[in-house]
Formats: C-alpha cells, sequence, structure tokens
C-alpha cells in the first residue's frame, strides 16, 4: 500500500500546557494509505478539528513530527516538524504537495461575490495560468481582451456537470444567494472536482438532506476508488451513523491518546 | 546642558503625554484612535484666545474648557456612538473627516496665521520654567491616579470590559453605556482643553499646530501600547525627552521622522505595543 | 488648449493613482491603504532626486523614471509585509505612519518647498506629450485592470481576501500574492507620483501631507471600489471640484478655494464611508 | 431606487465636460483696453500676512494710478493671484494669468515660487517685476524675463555682518528657515563671513511652526556666540526670542527686513527689545512717504511695512514701464537696462544686466515706547 502521510511515533499537540493528543513513542506510528477512508471521531473538545489543523498545516505540534510522501512516493517526503515550521507558509505548501491536499472547513468558507462555476473551478491550481507574471504578458493580454477566457473547456464542462448532478440549476449564480445547506453541498462539491490525493473533510456532513448526502457518500467512494489515481479522505464527524457505512478506518480521540480501531 | 535638555524634555514629554492619554482612553472604550482629538486641543486654544482678549484669564481658561468639553461629548453622541454600529474602521476615518473639516473651518475664520495669547508669562527664576508647565504635572499625576482607581473600581472596570467585549451584553446587563462612554469622552476633551490651553500660552496656534501634536502623542500611544495608560504615559515623557534632544543634535524634521520610525518599526515587530496586550492575529 | 491639457494631465496623473488604490491595493487585497499617497509622493521624490540632485537629463530620465517606480516597489514591500502580522486598524495607522514618514523624508531632502525645475524626459517636454503619454499609461493599467476580470487571478485575490484560510487550504500562497498586488499598486502610485513630478516641474511636500492622502483615500471609496469606472469618476470629481473652487473663487478670495476643497472632502469622506460603502460604480461594498 | 450605473457614469462625465466647457467660454471674455498686470501672491498659508501688505500696497498704487491718469490713458488693472506659497500652484496660476492674456507680472512671491515659475517665463516671453525676491542668481536664471526691485541676499547679509563688526562681535551663530529663502541667506553669509572677521561657529536649520525652541536656544546656549543672526519667519522668530529670554541666552540678535510688522512681536513680546534688523533704506522725510504711511494707515488700520512700499513702488515701476514699452515684453526688457526712477523706497535704478542696484540699508532696533514695540534708528 502507497503510504501519504506518516505520524511518528512521539508525536503530541498540547494548548497551553493541556496536552490534547499524543502518540507514545512505544506505538506503531499512525498511517494514511491510498484508498482508505479515515474517520477521526472522539468525545467533544477531544481535538478532532485541532487534528486536522496540524495535518493540514495551520499549526504546528508541539513535538515530534508528520511526514508527507509525494504521491506515495517514499522517495519524495516532506516533513513538518516543529523546527521546520513555518505558521504561515505550510499550509499552502502542504496543499500543493502532490496533485494536492484540499480541506473543507465546518464552516463553509466560500466568496459569495464568485459565481458557483468559479467557487468550483477555484480548487484546482494550475500553476502556469495562474502565475503572477503570466498577467502580464502582453499576447496573453490581449488574446483575454478579445476572447472570454483562458480555462480549458472540458475543466468547465466537468464543473458545470458536477454542479448540475447535485440539483445546482443557474451555475451563474452568486454564492452568496445559497443557503446555507446548498453552501455546505458547494464545498462537498469543490472537494469532489479538486483531484487531490487527500482531502481533509470537517463534519462535511452536517446540514444536508438525507438524499442528498447518499449522493455526496456514494461520489465519494467512487472518488476513491479512480482507477490510476491514489487518494484517500480523512474525516471529522461527530454522527457515528454518517460514518458507519462510509470509513473504513478509526482514529479514536480519548484520553489525549490516538486509538487505532 | 544634558540637564537643561532632561529638565525641558521632561516637561514637553508631560504635554504629549497628557495629549496621549485622551487618545488612549478614547481608545479603551470605543477602540477606534479618535484622530479629531488634536483638533480639539486647537479648539480649546482658539477660544481661549479669544476669550481672552475680553475677559480675564481664570475666566477664560474655565469657558475654554467647558466648551471643549462639550463639543467633544457632542461629537461622541451625535456623530461617533451613532456609526460605531458600522464597525471601528469607518469611525476611525470619521474622525479623521472630522478633523480634516474643524482644520478647515478654523483656518476659513482665523486664516493659516500663527495667533498668539496676548498673556505674557515669566519663568520661574531659578528653575527656567514657566508656571504652566508645572501645573501640568501635578495635573497629570493626579488625573491618572484617580483615573487607574476610577477603572479599577470593581463594579465600573467590569462594566467597561463589558462594554469593549460585547456592546449589547452589556445593555443587556444595565452597563450606563452611554454615560459611560461619554464621561469617558468629557475626560479625554479635559485633557485636550488643558493642553490646548497651554499651547496656546507657550506658542500660539495655527490650524494646523494639533496635527504636529498629533503625530508626537499618536506614536506615543501606539508604541506605549493602546490598552495601557502607564505605558502611553511612560513612552510619552520619554518621547518628550527624545524629542528635544533629536532637535538639540539634529533637527525638528529629525526628530518628528525618529519618532515616526520608532513607531513603525514597533508596529512592524511589536504591534501590541511595548506595554500592551497581545493583539490577535486573524 | 492649455486648460484642458493641464485638466486632462493632471486627471491621467491622479487616475493612475486611485486606478492603483482602488483597484489593485483595495480591490483586490482588501486593506485599507489609507496613506497610498506615501508611495505616489516616494514616486516624484525619487524622480526629483535623481533629475535634480544627480543630474539626469535627455533620455536618461526614462531611467529615473523606471528607477523611482522600482524604488516606489520596493517601499510598498513594508505595507505588503507588516499584513503578515497585523490587519483592520492597525494597517490604517502603519500606513498613515508611512506616508508621514515619506513627506517628512521629502521635506528633509528637498526642503520645505520641495524640488524645482525637474527635467522631463526627451519628447516629453511640451505638456501636450506628457498628457498624451500619462493618458496612455492610464489607458494600459485600466486594460491591464480590466483584463484581470478574464484571469484566474481575479478570482484568486478574491478568495483570498473574503476567505483567507480557504484559500490557504486550496494552495493559494494568500502572502505573496498579497505581497505582489502591494508592489504592483505601489509601483503604479510611484510612476503616477513620478509623472506628477514631471507635469509641476516640482515636487511639493504639501501635496503629500495626510490630509491630501486622506481626500484621495475618501474619493476613491467614494468612485467605487475594484471599479475602472469608479476610478474615472473619482478622479473627475477630484479635478473639476479643485478647478471649479479654484475658478469661483479668483484673487483675494482664492484663499476660500482650498479650505472649500477641503470642508467638501471631508464631508464627502464621512458620506461615503458611513452611507455609501459602495461607492458611486463600486459592486461591493469595502 | 436604482439608476443604472452605466447612465449615472456618463452624466457625470457629461456634466463635467459642461463645466469646464462653461468656464471656459466665460474665461474667454473680458478682453478690454485695460492696462492689465498680474500678482501673484500668498494669500494663505504660513507667510500669508507678507501677501496680504503686499496687496494693500499695490492696491494703493493701482488706485492712485487710475486716479492721476491722463484722459486718454487706459486705466490699470492689477489681477491678483494666491499662491499659497507653494511652487506648483504658483505655476498654475501663473499658466491661468498667461491663459487671461496677461504679459506682465508686478509681482511673484517668493524666490523659490519665481526660481520654479522662471521656465515657463522665459518660454512664454513674459515680464515679472518682484518686489521682495532676493535669491542671488534669480535675475541670470531668468535670462530677461525676470526683475527686481529689492536687493539680493548678499547685500543684506553684508550688512548685517558688517553691523555686527561694527559691534565688535566675532562669534556669530545663524539661525536659517529650511526653505529656499533661508538657505540663500545663510549661503551669502557663509561666503562673507571670513570678509568681516567673524567666524561662524554654530548653524541651526528651523522648520516651519516647530513646536518648541527650548532644545535650539539650550544649545546655542553652550556654543557661546556674541551675536545670533535670525534669517527665520517672524512668528518662529518671536517665539524663538521669548524661549531664549527665559533661557537668558545673552546675546544680541540681527535679523533682515521681514522681522518688520507685528508678528514676531506678537509671539516675542518683551523679548523684542533690542532687535536689530537691515532694512533697504526709505528715506523717511520722503513727502511721498508720509503721504503714504498716512493713507495707509487711514485705509488698512496699521502702518505699511517694507513689503506694502515694495509692492507699491513694484506696480508704479511696472506702470512707467508698460506705458513707456507701449505693452511690449521685448521693448519692455530693453527699457529696464540703465532705468531709474524715484520711489518710496529711495531711488530705484538698474544696471545694464537688468539686475537692481543696491542701496544702503537702515540699521533698526526694536525698542519699547508706552506699551508698543516700534523700530527706531540704531544709535551707536
Amino acid at each position: 500500500m502507497k503510504v501519504f502521510i506518516k505520524i511518528e511515533p512521539g508525536f503530541s499537540f498540547a494548548y497551553s500546557e493541556k496536552m490534547l493528543f499524543s502518540i507514545p513513542n512505544n506505538r506503531p506510528p499512525l498511517l494514511v494509505e491510498c484508498g482508505k477512508i479515515y474517520g477521526i471521531y472522539g468525545p467533544n473538545g477531544s481535538g478532532k478539528t485541532t487534528l486536522l489543523n496540524i495535518l493540514s498545516g495551520f499549526l504546528c505540534p508541539t513535538s515530534g513530527k508528520i511526514i508527507y510522501y509525494n504521491e506515495g512516493n517514499n522517495n519524495k517526503e516532506e516533513y513538518l516538524a516543529k523546527d521546520t515550521f513555518q505558521e504561515r507558509y505550510s499550509p499552502v505548501k502542504i496543499a500543493n504537495i502532490g496533485n494536492g491536499i484540499r480541506r473543507i472547513y465546518q464552516v463553509p468558507a466560500l466568496a459569495d461575490e464568485l459565481t458557483l462555476l468559479e467557487a468550483i473551478i477555484i480548487v484546482r491550481r494550475l500553476p502556469k495560468i495562474e502565475s503572477f507574471l503570466n498577467f502580464f504578458n502582453p499576447i496573453n493580454f490581449i488574446k483575454r481582451l478579445l476572447y472570454s477566457n483562458n480555462r480549458a473547456k472540458f475543466d468547465i464542462q466537468e464543473a458545470i456537470e458536477l454542479l448540475s448532478e447535485f440539483g445546482f440549476k443557474n451555475h451563474y449564480e452568486n454564492v452568496g444567494n445559497l443557503s446555507y445547506g446548498e453552501r455546505r453541498i458547494l464545498t462537498n462539491l469543490q472537494m469532489l472536482y479538486s483531484r487531490a490525493n487527500i482531502l481533509f473533510l470537517d463534519e462535511p456532513f452536517a446540514n444536508i438532506h438525507l438524499n442528498v448526502l447518499q449522493q455526496l457518500k456514494r461520489k465519494f467512494i467512487s472518488y476513491i476508488n479512480e482507477i490510476d489515481e491514489n487518494r484517500s479522505i480523512i474525516l471529522v464527524e461527530h454522527r457515528s451513523e454518517n460514518l458507519n457505512n462510509f470509513a473504513n478506518n478509526f482514529w479514536h480521540l480519548i484520553n489525549g491518546k490516538i486509538v487505532l480501531e | 546642558m544634558i540637564f537643561d535638555l532632561l529638565k525641558f524634555g521632561f516637561f514637553y514629554g508631560i504635554l504629549i503625554a497628557l495629549i496621549s492619554l485622551g487618545f488612549g482612553l478614547i481608545y479603551n472604550i470605543m477602540k477606534i484612535v479618535d484622530f479629531a482629538h488634536t483638533d480639539r486641543i486647537t479648539l480649546s486654544s482658539y477660544l481661549f484666545i479669544i476669550l481672552n482678549e475680553y475677559f480675564n484669564i481664570y475666566f477664560s481658561i474655565t469657558i475654554s474648557i467647558l466648551i471643549c468639553i462639550l463639543f467633544t461629548i457632542l461629537i461622541e453622541r451625535f456623530l461617533y456612538s451613532p456609526l460605531l454600529k458600522k464597525g471601528t474602521t469607518p469611525v476611525m476615518m470619521t474622525s479623521f473627516g472630522l478633523s480634516i473639516i474643524l482644520q478647515s473651518i478654523l483656518a476659513l475664520i482665523f486664516s493659516s496665521a500663527l495667533k498668539v495669547s496676548s498673556i505674557s508669562e515669566d519663568a520661574i527664576t531659578g528653575i527656567g520654567l514657566y508656571p504652566r508647565e508645572l501645573i501640568l504635572l501635578p495635573i497629570l499625576v493626579v488625573s491618572i491616579f484617580l483615573l487607574n482607581n476610577w477603572l479599577k473600581n470593581y463594579k465600573l472596570g467590569k462594566a467597561i470590559r463589558a462594554i469593549v467585549s460585547n456592546r449589547e451584553r452589556a445593555i443587556f446587563f444595565n452597563v450606563p453605556v452611554k454615560r459611560l462612554q461619554s464621561s469617558i469622552f468629557a475626560i479625554s476633551g479635559l485633557f485636550a482643553g488643558i493642553a490646548g490651553i497651554s499651547i496656546a500660552i507657550g506658542s500660539g496656534i495655527t490650524p494646523t499646530t494639533g496635527f504636529k501634536y498629533m503625530i508626537f502623542s499618536f506614536s506615543a500611544c501606539l508604541v506605549g501600547g493602546l490598552k495601557s495608560l502607564w505605558g502611553i504615559i511612560i513612552i510619552g515623557v520619554l518621547f518628550g525627552i527624545l524629542l528635544v534632544f533629536a532637535e538639540a543634535f539634529g533637527s525638528a524634521l529629525l526628530s518628528e521622522a525618529l519618532v515616526l520610525c520608532i513607531l513603525v518599526i514597533v508596529l512592524l515587530v511589536k504591534p501590541e505595543g511595548l506595554f500592551g496586550e497581545k493583539l490577535r492575529i486573524i | 488648449m492649455e486648460l484642458i491639457i493641464s485638466l486632462l494631465t493632471k486627471s491621467g496623473i491622479y487616475a493612475i493613482f486611485i486606478l492603483s488604490l482602488n483597484n489593485i491595493v483595495m480591490g483586490k487585497t482588501g486593506y485599507w491603504a489609507v496613506g497610498h499617497l506615501a508611495l505616489f509622493a516616494f514616486g516624484a521624490l525619487i524622480t526629483g532626486i535623481m533629475t535634480v540632485i544627480l543630474g539626469i537629463s535627455g533620455i536618461f530620465v526614462y531611467l529615473a523614471f523606471v528607477i523611482s517606480i522600482f524604488f516606489s516597489g520596493i517601499l510598498s514591500l513594508i505595507p505588503a509585509i507588516s499584513t503578515l502580522r497585523i490587519r483592520g486598524d492597525f494597517f490604517i495607522f502603519i500606513s498613515i505612519t508611512l506616508s508621514e514618514i515619506v513627506r517628512v523624508g521629502a521635506e528633509y531632502i528637498a526642503g520645505p518647498s520641495g524640488f524645482s525645475n525637474i527635467s522631463r524626459p526627451l519628447g516629453l517636454s511640451s505638456d501636450s506629450s506628457l498628457m498624451y503619454f500619462t493618458l496612455l499609461i492610464f489607458l494600459i493599467a485600466a486594460l491591464y485592470s480590466y483584463s484581470m476580470k478574464k484571469h484566474p487571478l481575479k478570482n484568486i485575490s478574491i478568495l483570498a481576501r473574503v476567505a483567507e484560510s480557504s484559500a490557504l487550504s486550496f494552495g493559494i500562497n494568500v502572502y505573496n500574492l498579497r505581497i505582489k498586488m502591494f508592489i504592483l499598486g505601489g509601483m503604479l502610485a510611484g510612476m503616477s507620483g513620478s509623472l506628477f513630478a514631471f507635469y509641476s516641474n516640482g515636487t511639493d511636500p504639501q501635496r503629500f501631507n495626510i490630509n491630501e492622502a486622506i481626500m484621495l483615500f475618501a474619493l476613491a471609496i467614494l468612485g467605487g471600489v475594484d471599479s475602472i469606472r469608479g476610478t474615472i469618476i473619482a478622479t473627475i470629481l477630484y479635478v473639476i471640484t479643485i478647478f471649479v473652487l479654484e475658478s469661483l473663487f479668483r484673487g483675494p478670495f482664492g484663499i476660500y478655494a482650498p479650505r472649500l476643497v477641503s470642508i467638501f472632502f471631508g464631508i464627502l469622506l464621512i458620506f461615503s464611508i458611513n452611507f455609501m460603502p459602495k461607492g458611486i460604480m463600486g459592486k461591493r461594498s469595502i | 431606487m436604482k439608476l443604472n450605473k452605466n447612465i449615472v457614469f456618463w452624466i457625470i462625465i457629461i456634466v463635467a465636460i459642461v463645466v469646464v466647457g462653461s468656464f471656459l467660454f466665460l474665461s474667454k471674455k473680458g478682453k478690454t483696453d485695460k492696462i492689465r498686470m498680474a500678482s501673484l501672491l500668498p494669500l494663505d498659508g504660513q507667510v500669508a500676512a507678507y501677501g496680504e501688505m503686499m496687496r494693500n500696497g499695490q492696491t494703493l498704487a493701482m488706485e492712485e494710478i487710475n486716479l492721476n491718469k491722463k484722459v486718454n490713458e487706459p486705466i490699470l488693472e492689477i489681477l491678483f493671484f494666491n499662491t499659497s506659497h507653494k511652487k506648483d500652484v504658483a505655476l498654475d496660476r501663473l499658466k491661468e494669468a498667461v491663459r487671461n492674456g496677461i504679459k506682465f507680472i508686478a509681482e511673484i512671491f517668493g524666490s523659490d515660487q519665481a526660481e520654479h515659475c522662471l521656465s515657463y517665463a522665459i518660454q512664454s516671453n513674459i515680464f515679472i517685476l518682484s518686489g521682495v525676491d532676493t535669491k542671488p542668481d534669480l535675475i541670470e536664471k531668468g535670462q530677461g524675463n525676470f526683475y527686481r526691485i529689492m536687493p539680493n541676499d548678499a547685500a543684506a547679509t553684508e550688512f548685517l555682518l558688517q553691523w555686527a563688526n561694527d559691534l565688535k562681535i566675532k562669534k556669530i551663530a545663524i539661525l536659517y528657515a529650511n526653505d529656499d529663502w533661508g538657505e540663500g541667506l545663510l549661503n551669502a553669509a557663509i561666503k562673507n563671513c571670513s570678509k568681516y572677521n567673524i567666524e561662524l561657529i554654530e548653524q541651526r536649520d528651523i522648520s516651519r511652526n516647530q513646536p518648541s525652541f527650548s532644545a535650539v536656544v539650550t544649545q546655542l546656549k553652550s556654543s557661546g556666540a556674541d551675536g545670533i543672526f535670525l534669517f527665520i519667519y517672524p512668528d518662529d522668530g518671536g517665539r524663538f526670542l521669548k524661549e531664549a529670554a527665559r533661557q537668558n541666552l545673552m546675546s544680541k540678535y540681527f535679523a533682515t527686513e521681514n522681522f518688520t510688522g507685528t508678528d514676531m512681536i506678537k509671539s516675542a513680546k518683551d523679548a523684542a527689545e533690542g532687535v536689530m534688523l537691515v532694512v533697504p533704506a526709505t528715506s523717511p522725510e520722503n513727502p511721498k512717504l508720509i503721504e503714504f504711511k498716512k493713507t495707509y494707515k487711514n485705509r488698512f488700520g496699521n502702518d505699511p511695512t517694507i513689503f506694502s512700499i515694495k509692492g507699491y513702488d513694484a506696480v508704479n515701476v511696472l506702470h512707467d514701464i508698460i506705458i513707456l514699452s507701449d505693452n511690449e515684453v521685448a521693448k519692455a526688457k530693453e527699457i529696464i537696462k540703465n532705468y531709474s526712477t524715484e520711489g518710496l523706497s529711495g531711488k530705484l535704478s538698474f544696471d545694464e544686466n537688468g539686475e537692481f542696484i543696491p542701496g544702503v540699508y537702515d540699521r533698526l532696533v526694536f525698542v519699547k515706547i508706552g506699551d508698543n514695540y516700534v523700530t527706531r534708528p540704531f544709535l551707536e
């Protein structure tokens, strides 16, 4: 099995002296492997979201280190340990490992001014087109003035299909007009569109209607099992029924330890 | 010479500290820096000079300070408080706009030439200081102790903390938000009035005089940490000494630049100020 | 004719400046760059230093022009880097302070009345050619700004401004992008400052004081953030208001014009920030 | 109500065009056969008081000329422009004046303002006569478009140094305003110092409306200068003198003509006593001057200063030259060379380059008479 992330023994995180969770030195490391869905659960305040924040680079582990393997290839590894940790830049760095690592938040963080289509498309990075210098390229400048857009056609087609599948009719509507539930669905669609290696989902299914939820779950499972792609999902959920027929590995946060089940 | 410079710097610093204290008080209750604060100083200076042409000095001091306080309260009641629900930044920009308007109106009325009071003051022999400078020191010391006691007062301190942290909740718990805000503004207006009269007697006033003092006291406020009144006073006095020394060995422009550079460095490195509480980023 | 040329040149210069303020710095990063005039002043100051103190003339003035743009870009690194640590009101403080520092520096280097007899670059010595040059630069800048709408950078900057954490976790280097936008805005502002120095043959530190900075900021807001038409409206308001008031109050009454301009813009500032945050042409509130 | 933004946009642009067009249309009108000259003064800002004095003097001159004119002569009109003592504003105003068809400028107040305008003046061939601009090399820079009736800084400083030398002062300190005017006087003083065996031991620049002078005075006190030259603006000077009196800085203070007027006394109060200043001589027994002083006092309520007098003279000289040259700039430039007349401020004559030939300076000193401070001739 290809490994994406390895949390080494000795890893721990503490909030001002209060230990939230740790992996004792005598335990095996926590692995995130390709093709699996990991569910994190635990009582309130046990630090589920904090763990996701650490994994996506927003917080720094108090001790120990996390190793990210590029494309599951053990030769290309990126360390993130306390000493190499830069609070400001590591989320970006982690998000760009391999085909990308994407995450959604408990509260949907969306830009109201974007249209639905734009909000979805923005998830994929195209470093060449998006680069700042490319903006000044006079040829592209004239092209932009004369034609509409330089996004690849099939990218847009894919996004439109995805949106239609979930009942969003008007793709050019502003995100700001959506209801809270619709926003949650939109964040999930962003993840499905992203082609990322790993998805971190923070309570993705809250406030979503049951029918849509089943549809989303099916989509996520087919996302994982797509041929020739190495993907896995880590999700935080406090309602265990949402996890039961979806996740296949469980991390239980209890008494300051991460327990594999 | 060094001793003389220290002496003058200290008393100049006390004036700056007095002005900065007004900034700090307003920040503590409303979370805004009121840029029109120094224009109230200008206003009270002009009032004093005009009144003093017709009335005696004590009467004109009292009246100009009272008008200054009244003006401050009116601004707070009818301009800042109603706008506060739009956020602190719009209120701050409003205070900027107010400052521009006040300066221009004063310039329309009095022209931009220097206006000097007709009082001729004599330095106290031996110390070489004017009485108005000496008076500022006890005023500052007394008011900082009174303020500290007042703000530390259990109920009141709690009320102010409640206002700062959550306005609606404060209103819900029967904290007299309006009255407290007005009284804090009145105190800041009082300081502005005193400083204004001191400046009017000392060096005379132009519509833009307040601006130079704004730079110094605003810098002292931010460097000292907006939330800590003691920090503001200490930095204010230190800035006074620094300004006088920089002026003696360089020039007035250099001293201004020095203060501003210190401010930029502090804002970049320790935005909460030297004595302030830590700011929450994001 | 001369009047129209001077009005158009002034409009072009201020339009470039306001474009950099409300379309690039405020529009793309969301930071209230109140003291953005600092970069304008800095561009003018560097141009003055290059042409008056170092005595560059002829074709090499273009070099001075480029260098002053470059240095304005470097200066804008200070507010850009400060955004890593501070935001909101504290950014306004640092922006204002920077603008004051540049004014004091300009007064220190050039004297309180500024440089005079700044030489214009070869080929731009006549007023009309300078006008065409200015308007051309504004046109290019405006077209680039317009074409940003069709570039992925637009959406990225919106996400970075509104939902920073989301942008970070989508792999967008928010800080890098913001710094680049600040530098771009700073360079444009420096360019307009340099053009202003060429236009008026001098730099006057009084033009760069904090009140002027705030007035221009108010106009940028009133025109509308992130809108090119808003930029044009704001520029017209600025140039025409001053022109009309100065034409009405002539001679001995001329003293009233600048005061009334200040009062007018002060009221405009209070009004536009509190009651018209979208501006005349803007699509979003500041 | 929601207006279409496009419509709003175009409405504003059209309104702007209409406004500019109408002003342009209105300004084209009003071509008369008057003799017209413009005067660019700082009626606003920190030296507004001088601008006002100058304007008063020039107004009186204009009224007098129009009163005494012959029947077939055109009347004189002076257009005043406010420069706010800013260079770019001054240039804008000059352009405006030229647009209105004015070729003769009676004043551009402030050496740096004038200097900034010179290249435009040369380009559009206009004639400037200034009453107060004292920067030394303005005449050369003007290339025949700029003249003045005020001796340049070098002359004033030489008189000051001469005076200091007479009083056996060996060490001087100079306080100068940090602008072109102050620096010009400073440089002239530095150049001439050694000629009079006077040592310059300290020089300090003073910025406008500096909040406090205590540091400067303390430092000057430790330097031990016998004489202090004040090349600063009078309100700053007054505050400096007050501070000096407080710190018992015993020294002799010298200043130039700009300390006349009441600004300095207002700030300095008792400290004004004994301040010495050199002012271009005005021959007090001249009947015209006595008459002028009386009219001025009646009209404006206070005594005329050197600025009003120079303003009056400048208008008279310029009017004379316009009449002689038949309103042509090229002719006027020839006429002013070796031109000579008698003005309120003594003999006004120009050499073959058009530079003003300086007369003598009066040595004045401030004394207290009753409750007022006035200048009177210095007695040895």
